[in-house]
């Protein structure tokens, strides 16, 4: 299950999605709107996708981690519009027979969301500023990977 | 031919529009698209080396041949999430 | 939070326990019954605690968690009683400002959960048998450890 | 001096009870609470490599010393959780 939502996203959204008989650990990833951002007050975060590509390149992970890893049932949800402090912008789910293979990777469809996904945040300070984030640095280096 | 333009998160501040039909002779690749847009936003270049841009929903290189109906799009660079 | 229960496991209630304004991940794990064992069709599992220790290891852990990476939202639960296929034995949520700490921390309270927290688990098959289950062959390389 | 013993899982069954209540010298180690098990489980001895014992939810040695009034625990290998 791939999806950019406009509504509120729960945990069990992600980890319903991916429960079966045969699996014995389900490992979650939730990303969190956070109050601050290198110490500068966020008030509200809006994000933006280009809903079709992000769910596609969603599916294109999900591929990735059954090469690796065997493991086929992965989900991922990332909510657009505008969230507030606390709330869930994404949640990934990844059932595993082994908790180890788990673990990793969850963390490999986390860090190529933020690779390939074409969403986009913007950033709105309680002191009334705003900007759209930038990515990482090494960002610039994997650019030609994607 | 007729190619749709979609503009996302900076690049759809930045040309005041979603998206548009733009007009393109045969045989034309993505870097005409980037020409095009030059003449509107000169400094479009600088840009090159952190923008990408897709064609039907898949990343593509300057020299990818276009066809009539391809949706192309500007792609920022992403944020996927979370930043942490 | 630390708890041993005999009540069906939410994700949510972990979840919860560890959210935070300032975290932007939250890593849960969540365990559950397995249809099979090597094979071996399962009926049910029946899991036994001590709870007082149970419950003092974890905080043990969450202790270890807070030297290593500096975090101090962990909330563990552990089931108890008689299971289901599909359910909930066991749910951990790490929250941490990134994502790296937060998936090294949570694999690794799973690991020492396995090894340091009195909890026993009796596996019971379709074909009428059972056993204690036994631990993995590290668990002997590591007794002294704990 | 009085200790509680308790017994869980595959001990609970080898010894048919949850908890009793032992009666040792002053001055006796957890050894001694072993040594009297001995003598109605004999095998007791080949366990040791594999069972560890805690005292007042501790994990302790053969040779921690007991108080009255300690709670010990005969702890078989334990399986937290998932075997996976």
């Amino acid at each position: 299950m791939f999806k950019i939502t406009n509504q509120p996203i729960a945990p069990e959204d992600v980890i319903h999605a991916v429960k079966a008989e045969n699996a014995g650990a389900i490992v979650p990833f939730l990303g969190i709107v956070r109050d601050n951002t290198g110490g500068r007050k966020v008030s509200y975060l809006e994000y933006e996708a280009y809903p079709q590509m992000a769910e596609m390149k969603m599916g294109e992970i999900a591929r990735e981690i059954f090469e690796k890893w065997g493991l086929d049932r992965v989900a991922m949800i990332h909510r657009i519009g505008r969230l507030k402090i606390g709330e869930i912008s994404v949640a990934v789910a990844i059932a595993a027979p082994h908790r180890k293979d788990g673990f990793e990777a969850c963390k490999y469809a986390m860090d190529r969301l933020k690779q390939i996904v074409p969403i986009w945040k913007r950033e709105v300070w309680e002191d009334g500023g705003e900007t759209w984030v930038k990515p990482d640095p090494v960002y610039f280096n994997q650019k030609t990977a994607t | 031919m007729k190619v749709k333009v979609k503009y996302f998160a900076v690049c759809r501040e930045m040309f005041n529009r979603d998206e548009e039909e733009m007009e393109l002779p045969d045989g034309a690749v993505l870097m005409d698209v980037l020409k095009r847009l030059e003449r509107e936003w000169p400094e479009i270049p600088e840009y090159y080396e952190v923008m990408q841009m897709s064609v039907n929903w898949e990343y593509a290189t300057e020299q990818t041949e276009l066809s009539d109906g391809d949706e192309v799009a500007l792609i920022p660079p992403v944020t996927g999430g979370i930043d942490v």
